[in-house]
């Protein structure tokens, strides 16, 4: 019953289909599964609809499944950093639903936790709330909003142990969390592997029964927007 | 073209940072909301979020400081301060939507005279998406909108009704423009000119404003 | 009254114990189902969940090692192990509703020939509440309930329909009692007989079961 | 805007009134906000809603309150450890809501986060759907459960610094954390008071911003079950 994995290509063995939904964590290019990303095109499963907050840019992140035509429907709240993306999108060859940030994340950690659906003011009086029910609740309206699922989760996080739990460094955290817990299968990479007994019990995020499958890799961990200030 | 009269960005940008209360936890949007945090007055301390993932959001790095765990919600590089916390996106949001953060100022394309907010997309254009706006303008205690009150044709951007597809729908309270402040109470329909910028007249704010403010 | 034939209370959490395959995580009630604990098979390498907030539940601990703030969902001093992490009653519950805890073996008072259980309150008795039950039979994989077949007068606890009020519907899918095992499958929607206890016959079943099971 | 109190009474200053709703953290007798809640009963406040897993023992916790009847209403889904409980209770004098402990928690944690209902499968078919709403999502019946606020939230924490960031130590964390978000003030008694940057940002469990008041307080932390083995 080991969870630990070689490589990324060993670790989504027989886990990839055409047709699949996949989660893929990170917040733009911070810390994304990168390897799990290469692997999973290198699987070569087509019509893939990819859950992802962005869409990664040209030749990194889930672009480098774009540029294969893998992807044929994704769920977002941010893209177009990315020029493939933009040409498919606008030659109308992949579809693309828009979520707002939070409701996208809401949508996941339900998925994860047993609940089909929830009332958000998210979105209220928008193209977002078109299509679905309402419910009011002490005389304001809401939307509901349904539960989100993966047959499988690439997850990244900093450091994990050798039964799946796993830390999150800083902003590198954002939708991996929940990610992990609504696939069928939740696949991790990290930066480092550890034996069981280095975690603290007291500061793991996300526990190892989320965790299927975790390999340790080498990430580039590319910065898409660099700013410093001078030292004066 | 005559002389530029009324506030620049940066004066907006100051005339924003003065909504900011003590002990205030604040979500500041891209663009002119960003300069917001150079103008923070004098023994004001509040704690910026990002909604990304994090409370107590400090400034860009020095060089070797840079860090690529370490980014707001514009991608940004940034730094962490004594008082920061992380948390993950459900986390955040749950924040947002429930109401804990005081304040967000957030940039707009279009404000209704109702308080709708347009700021997400341009029909024929390509959509990159709302990211977190959806969610501020819906659960931020307080929102400030901060635009120019044309645009560059000189039409108005304070509508009747926004033209463009809605990020929320009455949720903005306050609109500043770089003709000046325009506020809304709790409750209370219509906004109300609250300040003119230098050198502003009236005349010209109700020249460039198609929406029904209460003048009186 | 005759000698007693069939399984013993410890016999019973034994049976249990064979439930659990290797890489399991597991929650365990209070009563018998506690007991599996010391009857886990060699090689079978399982993860306990505490509903209170625990994943990795360690023994009870040394006298010297007691420590308040570590307790499990029946309030009983326990310990951790290395694997251990802790979360709280929302996240541990996400876990349970999600459907990420492999099985739970818990007691019960009455069990449906439909699968239905009723654990939790007998009217007219000072009723202390469900606690995680509730949560527990409609959220785990798989749940097992382990009780005496008939009660203390003698009669038949596996019903047509459960006389008390329900815990959960159609959750149940396998009953172990001091006379044997009953099992559905996924789908199926009476039990069958799956096993007998030592001395058991086949007619003792019959004659203690109102239920309707399967019984070709 | 300093939030920290020089005692429990301090911190509840202001915030007591007749037929408030009070969420208590905690769960059994783990890490109660036991000096606030003495506070409480102090206040002479009447007619109190309380939400909290358990309601104490006789003498000790929510128990405090009991006994000079101030609560009028108890939210819970474990009672009956306590012996005033049962009589106020069969007497008719205390109103009694029971919730399955996984909607309860989640129903607070949605209360706090702006969600004012969810879908859940916990309950149905029992006494616990009688009056709520339903909806099928994939063939499947789940009940409505609606979010839960309260004017005080009174948590316990293991360490908080001057801005209210917070730790819980093991399993007393349990319902605290979610408290804090519901809570239109959340008043917090911790063990340790540090100052801001001692708490490493990676693992505070509750950021600062849900919580509005915080002292340190010596706690008694009873033992409801004492379970030991024997060294052989």
């Amino acid at each position: 019953m080991g969870k630990v994995y070689k490589n990324a290509a060993d670790a989504l063995e027989g886990l990839t289909f055409d047709g699949m939904t996949v989660m893929s964590g990170g917040f733009g290019l911070c810390d994304i599964p990168e390897n799990l990303i290469a692997a999973l095109r290198d699987s070569g499963a087509q019509n893939i609809t990819a859950i992802s907050n962005n869409a990664g840019v040209d030749g990194f992140g889930l672009g480098l499944l774009l540029e294969p035509r893998q992807i044929k429907k994704m769920i977002s709240s941010y893209v177009g950093e990315n020029k493939e993306f933009e040409r498919q999108f606008l030659a109308g060859e992949l579809e693309l639903e828009f979520n707002p940030q939070g409701t996208m994340a809401e949508r996941i950690r339900a998925g994860g936790a047993g609940i089909p659906g929830f009332y958000t003011k998210t979105g209220y009086g928008t193209v977002i709330a078109e299509g679905k029910p309402t419910r009011e609740f002490d005389g304001e309206t809401y939307i509901m909003e349904t539960g989100l699922k993966a047959d499988v989760s690439l997850v990244k996080a900093w450091r994990g142990d050798t039964q799946g739990n796993l830390q999150f460094a800083k902003t590198a955290r954002n939708f991996n969390p929940m990610m992990a817990t609504a696939g069928k299968v939740t696949v991790v990479e990290v930066d480092e592997l550890v034996e069981v007994g280095e975690l603290d019990p007291n500061t793991i995020h996300t526990p190892g029964i989320f965790v299927q499958r975790i390999i340790e890799a080498k990430c580039e961990k590319r910065i898409e927007n660099m700013t410093v200030r001078e030292r004066n | 073209m005559t002389q530029r009269t009324g506030w620049t960005r940066d004066d907006m940008a100051r005339r924003a940072a003065q909504e900011l209360k003590d002990g205030f936890y604040v979500n500041l949007g891209i663009g002119i909301p960003t300069l917001v945090a150079n103008h923070i007055p004098d023994g004001v301390d509040v704690t910026l979020q990002s909604e990304n993932g994090m409370l107590g959001m400090g400034p860009f790095p020095y060089p070797d400081e840079v860090d690529p765990d370490l980014i707001n919600a514009g991608k940004q590089t940034i730094t962490e301060l004594r008082r920061s916390s992380y948390f993950n996106s459900a986390e955040s949001f749950a924040m947002i939507r429930g109401g804990h953060i005081d304040i967000s100022i957030l940039g707009a394309m279009e404000i209704s005279e109702g308080g709708d907010i347009a700021n997400w997309m341009i029909p024929g254009k390509m959509v990159k998406g709302m990211g977190g706006a959806m969610d501020l303008v819906a659960g931020v205690k307080r929102c400030v909108a901060v635009m120019d009150h044309t645009n560059k044709a000189g039409a108005s951007k304070f509508l009747p009704q926004c033209t463009l597809p809605l990020t929320g729908r009455d949720c903005i309270d306050m609109v500043i423009t770089d003709l000046g402040v325009f506020s809304r109470g709790e409750g209370e329909g219509r906004f109300r000119v609250t300040e003119l910028a230098p050198g502003v007249e009236m005349d010209e704010v109700k020249a460039k404003t198609e929406a029904d403010l209460r003048w009186g």
